[in-house]
């Protein structure tokens, strides 16, 4: 399947890009960041430490567990800092 | 209920016209975020956000901060892109029969875009570039509600 | 900080207009109480008030708001005379570096205004006159402060 | 001594003025509500309840056993309902 996956934050800085569209059968997000940090070492730093890292899988924030079956975009980000 | 995630910045004096005139509003309750420049070297601060998760998000929040208290109104302005410091960040504004409620509401709702609104601020100084990190306190602050 | 007990309306946004204008200001809080209405009958509210002892209450309760929270700004104002449903009763305004403070300021000086300062409110409906009973929660929201 | 003597709200309707200058020897606020009482019945039915009486001796909230010595003004309400 193909999903859309964003980064925001210090973690598109790392990844270099805002967004890309990849193809994939990660069954959960875990999944999805295994086989990123599998690529390139610039993918294996943004996703080093998880706990630094939040997830959202259709504009909802979600955990690392979480199922991809008909997602179409998945986004990570550090904590938020709004307000 | 009116929610607006915008670059452009706000009239608080414009936005509060009108805000919460029902006969059954008692109490309104307006909070302003700016821009701090604590060590007087900012330069600017700069706004990330998630466009399609930001609207969702507050939206969720504020309709959930109307039902728990009861409001009578409710708005909430969020902006993002380059700000300097004084400037506008966002607000909130809740209008209720009561005090305890405006009050109350109001302290949720920041609580919440803290930490669960998709916003990321760089603080941009003369020596440098820095993301802002989340306060463990932030975090701490949602366990009240 | 600002203190002014008067029987003239307030222009909410007037009033806000250069409110903590301060660098070190990164949060900004603005109560105002309205008349209510509950059971459609109100004609109007009168607010009687002790004039000497209203100015120096207030100041008191602002400059110990404003110590206790390191505020950057302070503005309390509030109307005695005749008012009519939807009409401003008060408002408090204050200013910080941080939103917990701005937040907690401005409802210490509530807590306090509603049970310490010399105002009485008395509602003259269709169906007579009654002074407001002062609330038990009123005295007691003195307690956590 | 002669002291200025203000009442608001019920406390005023009740007595029937909002203010009069009283001469009196009256050693404490306490005193000074028992001369009152034995004046007039206004006066009895004003200060039935002193529970539900507050008192400020000029212009600074206190208890009904202050002195009185030095005072200029005395003031006698309900609770107060402001903001």
């Amino acid at each position: 399947m193909k999903i859309d996956v964003l980064y925001f934050a210090w973690v598109r800085e790392r990844i270099g890009e805002p967004r890309e569209t990849v193809e994939t059968s990660a069954a959960t997000v875990m999944d999805l960041v295994d086989e990123l940090k599998a690529r390139e070492p610039r993918y294996e730093l943004a996703f080093s430490d998880l706990k630094s890292l939040r997830v959202a899988v259709d504009q909802e924030l979600t955990e690392f567990d979480a199922p991809l079956e008909g997602a179409r975009e998945v986004a990570f980000f550090p904590p938020m800092t709004g307000g | 209920m009116r929610v607006s995630v915008q670059s452009e910045d706000f009239d608080l004096a414009d936005v509060l016209k009108g805000f919460g005139k029902q006969p059954n509003t008692g109490a309104t309750v307006s909070f302003t975020g700016l821009v701090r420049d604590d060590t007087g070297t900012l330069d600017h601060m700069e706004i990330e956000h998630y466009p399609g998760m930001c609207d969702a998000a507050i939206a969720k929040i504020a309709e959930e901060a109307s039902a728990r208290w009861a409001l009578t109104d409710c708005l909430v302005i969020h902006r993002f892109g380059k700000l300097r410091s004084g400037d506008q960040i966002m607000m909130v504004a809740t209008a209720a029969r009561h005090r305890v409620e405006a009050f109350e509401a109001a302290e949720f709702l920041m609580d919440y875009l803290k930490s669960r609104a998709p916003f990321w601020k760089k603080e941009v100084t003369r020596d440098g570039a820095d993301w802002v990190a989340a306060k463990d306190a932030d975090e701490d602050a949602l366990n009240r509600w």
